[in-house]
């Protein structure tokens, strides 16, 4: 994979201003416009606490190879208006060598903004645009972004002619109002930060996270959707309700979590892939339910859009803080699958291969993704088709009974026991989380339970999970591990470690649980010191490596909470001074 | 969405009963319930394999591995939810579900209310002993609130609701009572209740003897309604606001949109969806 | 178990309101609300600290924060129980509990129709939008089944029920519905409901604006009622069955048994439970 | 701590009869005449699946050392007769020293049974019942016994009237039934298995695990309680409840276990000590409010009385598998108390300690017991009152806002931040589950999420936890590291190995979270070789002890899942076999 090895590489700029500004929507257009000629990007947005309006900021970032987080330093921070942009000063970290353009009319920028020694420049950027007729400032703010980054003005009127067309906006006066901008940003071409080249056109895809996760689950052959509302992973639920209704499904929103996962349950139980999605709080409510799918083994899927916590916690920002309970959170020796995405477009492979995995080994599967992919936009190549993963199947007992009774929980050599489909003759049986023989019946009797528990946990770990259960990049006597959305910075770290000449390994796990120590030592043979990287406060991700993995040498940590993103510099850091 | 039609027509009702021991008390009221829903789904000639029973946790929930259906035993209170799901994923089964007062109205209430709202076609029997038997001997939501026990010395001094009016409430469409010891009167009406396309419930009063041995005299006590079946609401809650606990007959049916959608045939493939996603 | 006595006497309805700025947009109808629970406060004269907002999430459930009173901002649809510990625990205080319509009969619906049912001593208001403000709008239910939505294209299908007629099912004693634009009308039933010895539940229909902005012409269609409160339980079902959902007013005060007990001076000791237990 | 060291120590009954035959009431009767003399005994029941009736086993063991076991095989199985008895032939190993006394009458024992090489006698138990009026076989068997552990009679006679006054049972009856036995029993002289000299007299309590655990939260301070029923713990709820009510406080059965742990929530913020009660599903359930106490700082004690999982599992069964789920179980970082208790009287203390801890702490403890310690009886010495465990006490604010703004969420050097109770003027904040500032105030601000994580997470580290942590015993190379009723045949495995020679450390750690890794290693100084024993299919203890601690030397594991216990001898042999 192609990756950003000097900050150069790439451009960071962020967009703010207050309610009704549309510092988002430049940040969308901006996007939207370099990945049309073949540039690939990231945009995050940021907003205060109202529920409606107040302040807003668009992040985005663009890059020759794909973008996987913002790095260390924006290049520009533009402000329609400095109204409460201070809030934002934490995710806009700025140097010496970043610009900011302001509105020329609102005011001194706030000192902690300017105590970074960026160079400011202002610009009447309503003045302009009202020199337009319908003229708008985050309008003239894109001319004034396209010259700086000598991104082609036509894209740029193209998408936001499509974007604005329903707003009534008439092109010739768009068109008018971004050359204001591109005209008056004559005076920073000295400061001309021009995009790298473009590396190939047309074959970029955009999406959030919550979509690729969505389509994923499309791919693998989802059909029936049960969920509640819950931020942020609601605008998942959202946009998959619709395109469930295309193709045949349906999703209902529940009266509660427990509620949709015992739909789904039901659905699945019925023999369609069926799946919840939620965070954090509503994936506690779930617990109870998961067990019984778990005991049952009834093929689902849940997944978890993580936001800060604990509690309600920080529902709006990203942290990596659910690991504990997706892997532990259920009651008595529950075996299950736990899945995580590292990138935007991967939370569409890891949703897809839940799905595969589920149905396969009759058992939940809990996809990990967070707020800061799932909502964040990604410009990037079309998502793999990985390899075999296709629409998910499921182990159906064809003539149940023909042979003699059905036993639905039968001692298989794999542990996977065909599943009769209700409707289906001579297979009828009652599914149960109460302990049971092979059967199905009931029974407290310790050879049954130690039967199914073995049963239970051997399907799970005789599984072949192929080549997708972690990526791995690079190679050296110096190793990171890492999983889910801190893979992003680890990976620019570690390109740019490796171009000042130190090798780096990274491993991204997208495979939890069950546990791989066999691989994972295959993998980490020779190497002699160990980097793991999370964004969790209590190290969660390194107690989990501790308890199932044997990491060789010498191991640091580097963990931070939400809701800041780990950086590229701070991992490289980290890598450098342990030469 | 259209009910299965019998294929076979020489269904008995013991052709539904599995091969494992109920693990109820004997005299249960539970029994009553158990051979009333064989001989429903025997006149109704319904196969066994196109019927599924879903249950919570509790002795009333036991129900579904007594049947030779296809059953679904989960976990506590939330029986209506897994029905919920499996009815909208295959809309070709019939979905019985089997609860009791603490499954159901307890820990189960929420589902209960919302099941009632939603109309998704199937029968909800609610085996109603008043007492949680399978824990042996706590309060449930229709416990009387003198009623002395261990958990709540002297009674819990909370009034019991009427399941029968929070359901009507709610907006359920076919509201029946029926009473364990009158195993043909509750197969009737278990008739109706499948056959009624929507979300019908049943609350079959089934003492439990261990318990609450004084339910022994329901016999006694329970009475049918005089009244007949009403499709008019504001009737149906005026009788039900006047009802005593103890009437069986169907109180209530009426039609009502069902819940609409399922999952059905692909109308669209899967490229045009992803297509969209493309710059 | 007695309410707290007016100890100043000079309380106004700023002296209920924090420091702590909303989030809520401009124009949503929860300001009104605030605003009708400082003035009842300080017409009862209520000290801030005797007082005691209970909420669970939503924007609804920010209230407690903009208030000066105590508060717990708890978890989605649990505040009832939070609230019902609260008040056993110190039966000296004034419970209110501030909810919304997902807060309290989607996910929260069991704490519900069992907290109308138990009676504790406490004041509800669910601010009723008829959609989820705070997750951006998803459907309640309490909404309409041909609302188009995001998750729901087309509206779900479902009929909305009435929480007043659910409330008067499950054994509520004071029933009563505002709207967020009359404040003195709500404030009046405030103070009605927080006198009232048991469990209080005022719905306040609550525009969101945001969301839901036809909401705004619900100034038009509100009424209020024309009859007056009634004590009967059958003829407030009556009323509520024949009610249009924009009515006003307080439909149902009955005198109900309170649950009876409380967390008090202790009547024994210790030891003497401690004896039981050697041989 | 005097231990069992012999099998020849104490004396292990079983009774076993179908329903209604009395197994229950006799073994009752004996563990209680038994303590009254001075004896230590056990005494643990197994029923069948029926909900009333149906086969049932007591079994008793009795010493001169406190029981915390079965031991590995019983003594006597006694068959009142052998209805289904072959249910409970795991749990009763016999060998050939092992005695079996069956009615007459009741035809061939199970082929099972006989298998052991027990010796077998029959004794017309029933005819000789016939032959006094009012007689009953098992009070005939409770005659048997006596003799043949030469018991006295008169201290049967007079539990035994005591027990079956309130059914009118004549108490001259009575004792010509118990004599009838005891003459009857002369067959058996050469068989007399005498118990052990009694240490002491009349020091004795009796009690179950859920008893000693309600009785520690009454001494803790506990005057509130809300719990769903749940097998096994719903006896816990009912035997409080009446003392609640006696004490001026109450128990009150809510709708469901969210609505339970809301409300202990809504109590213990108004300043009462509360608690909730519940097994695994229950456990599940109220892992999201769990979240909340943690994050809005509220005390709260849930006990989990743990049975065979997953799901529904194994109700009426010991396993030690909710660990994980108790540890772990909770989203976001959401530092919490975790504590166990290791005996059956143990559950007192660490019940208590818990209200303390989690008054002191201002943060939800979970206490694990399991269904063998909550639901055994044990005759053992009075519960010590362990030093400095009284009546909880919270650091509330007196005067709050006195001195300017109160913050209840305020950084202090510990920090535990004083609490207002409501109705204190000056204090009124809003607990919050959400982020928040010192002030309460909701905030997203990384700066306030990491300064309340770290006080959350401190709070926990610096609090000095005395040396209740740990139960420590022994010393040696060897060291077994052991948690909840796992002690039990830990401690009599050392024992008997000590008494073979080989010195041996045991660790049965009663605070499992927040962890304490220093503590431990000081206390493993020196130690070559640790065994891991636990019941639990997964091995979770020992990932727990894996990802918090580091383990000196060799590791071995010795873990089973339920429903059987773990014997001592099982323990033995793997201590013995690494000499
Ligand atoms: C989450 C959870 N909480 C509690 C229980 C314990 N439990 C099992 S059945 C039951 C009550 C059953 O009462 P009901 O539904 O009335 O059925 P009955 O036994 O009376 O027929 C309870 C509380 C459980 N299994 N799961
Ligand atoms: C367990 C859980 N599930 C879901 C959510 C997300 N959530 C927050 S508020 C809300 C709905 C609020 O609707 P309502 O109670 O009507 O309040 P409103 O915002 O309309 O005033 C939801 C679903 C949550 N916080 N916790
Ligand atoms: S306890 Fe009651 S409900 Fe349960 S089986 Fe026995 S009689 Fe029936
Ligand atoms: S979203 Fe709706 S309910 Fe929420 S604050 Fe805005 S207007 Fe009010
Ligand atoms: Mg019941
Ligand atoms: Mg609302």
């Amino acid at each position: 994979m192609n990756t950003l090895v000097s900050p150069m590489d790439s451009v960071a700029v962020a967009i703010v201003g207050s309610g009704g500004a549309g510092s988002i929507t430049a940040g969308s257009l901006l996007l939207e416009a370099a990945g049309r000629i073949g540039w690939y990007g990231l945009m995050t947005r940021s907003v205060g606490p109202q529920i409606r309006g107040g302040e807003a900021l668009a992040m985005v970032r663009l890059a020759g190879a794909p973008v996987g987080s913002h790095g260390d330093h924006f290049d520009v921070l533009l402000a329609l208006d400095w109204h409460n942009a201070d809030r934002f000063v934490d995710e806009v970290p700025l140097n010496a060598n970043s610009l900011i353009l302001a509105e020329a009319e609102a005011g001194e920028p706030p000192a902690v903004i300017m105590a970074s020694g960026a160079r400011l420049v202002t610009l009447p950027l309503e003045s302009l645009a009202e020199g337009v007729e319908e003229g708008r400032p985050n309008i003239v703010a894109l001319g004034v972004l396209a010259r700086l980054l000598a991104l082609p003005l036509d894209e740029l009127l193209i998408v936001a002619s499509r974007a604005l067309e329903r707003k009534g906006l008439d092109v010739d006066l768009l068109q008018e109002t971004l050359k204001t901008g591109y005209d008056a940003a004559e005076i920073l071409d000295d400061s001309i930060r021009a995009l790298p080249p473009a590396p190939a056109r047309g074959t970029r895809w955009r999406l959030t996270g919550n979509e690729a996760a969505a389509l994923g689950a499309l791919r693998g052959g989802v059909r029936f959707a049960a969920v509640y509302p819950i931020t942020p992973a609601t605008d998942l639920s959202e946009w998959l309700a619709v395109r469930l209704q295309r193709v045949g499904g349906h999703l209902i929103q529940a009266e509660d979590e427990i509620a949709a996962l015992n739909m789904v349950l039901g659905a699945s139980y019925g023999g369609i892939p069926s799946l919840t999605v939620t965070s954090g709080p509503g994936l506690a409510l779930m617990s109870e339910t998961l067990g019984l799918a778990v005991a049952a083994e009834v093929p689902a899927v849940v997944v978890n859009v993580m936001r800060g916590g604990p509690s309600t916690g920080i529902p709006t920002k990203s942290e990596q803080s659910d690991l504990n309970m997706a892997l532990y959170g259920l009651h008595g020796d529950a075996p299950h699958l736990v899945l995580a995405a590292n990138t935007v477009s991967d939370c569409l492979s890891a949703t897809q291969w839940a799905v595969q995995l589920a149905e396969a080994l009759q058992c939940p599967a809990i996809v990990l993704s967070d707020q800061f992919l799932g909502q964040s936009q990604s410009v990037c190549e079309q998502p793999v088709d990985h390899d075999g993963l296709g629409v998910a199947s499921r182990l159906v007992a064809v003539e149940p009974g023909s042979a003699g009774r059905y036993d639905r929980y039968a001692l298989t050599d794999n542990g996977i026991s065909p599943m009769a489909l209700p409707g289906t003759p001579g297979g009828q049986y009652t599914a149960d989380g109460l302990e049971h023989n092979a059967h199905g019946i009931p029974s407290s009797r310790a050879a049954d339970h130690r039967a199914q528990l073995d049963k239970r946990r051997d399907k799970l770990l005789h599984y072949d999970y192929g080549p997708l259960w972690a990526d791995v990049e690079g190679d050296g006597e110096l190793a990171v591990v890492v999983w889910g959305s801190a893979t992003g910075p680890v990976r620019e770290a570690a390109a740019r470690a490796r171009a000042q000449g130190l090798a780096v390994k990274v491993l991204s796990l997208r495979l939890l649980f069950p546990v791989q120590p066999t691989r994972l030592s295959a993998l980490l043979a020779g190497v002699q010191r160990v980097l793991v990287v999370e964004q969790s406060h209590s190290q969660q991700f390194y107690g989990y490596l501790k308890a199932h993995y044997a990491l060789p040498g010498e191991i640091r940590v580097l963990n931070q909470p939400g809701p800041l993103p780990i950086r590229p510099a701070a991992v490289l850091t980290q890598l450098l001074q342990w030469r | 969405m259209g009910k299965p039609q019998p294929i076979l027509s020489s269904l008995e009702a013991k052709d539904y009963k599995s091969a494992v021991k109920p693990i109820w008390c004997p005299g249960c009221g539970h029994f009553g319930i158990e051979s009333a829903l064989f001989r429903a789904l025997a006149h109704l000639g319904l196969p066994p394999e196109q019927v599924a029973v879903i249950s919570g946790i509790g002795c009333s929930s036991r129900l579904p591995a007594y049947t030779e259906c296809y059953g679904f035993h989960g976990i506590h209170g939330r029986a209506l939810p897994m029905a919920t799901g499996l009815k909208l994923a295959r809309p070709d089964l019939t979905v019985v579900v089997a609860s009791g007062d603490g499954d159901a109205f307890s820990i189960g209430g929420n589902h209960f209310i919302h099941a009632c709202r939603r109309n998704v076609d199937m029968t909800c029997i609610v085996m109603d002993n008043e007492v949680y038997g399978m824990t042996k001997g706590q309060p449930s939501p229709t416990t009387p609130p003198n009623w002395d026990c261990k958990i709540a010395p002297g009674g819990t001094g909370v009034s019991p609701f009427s399941p029968l009016m929070v359901a009507l409430a709610s907006g359920a469409g076919f509201i029946a009572r029926g009473f364990s010891g009158d195993r043909n009167g509750i197969a009737k009406m278990l008739v109706e209740a499948i056959r009624y396309p929507g979300f019908a419930l049943l609350q079959v009063l089934s003492p439990c003897v261990t318990f609450r041995p004084e339910e022994k005299d329901w016999r006694l006590q329970v009475h049918p309604s005089e009244l007949p079946t009403t499709a008019n609401w504001a009737e149906a809650t005026r009788r039900l606001a006047a009802d005593d606990g103890m009437t069986t007959g169907i109180f209530y049916k009426a039609e009502l949109p069902l819940y609409p959608a399922t999952v059905m045939e692909p109308i669209d493939q899967l490229n045009a969806i992803e297509t969209e996603l493309t710059l």
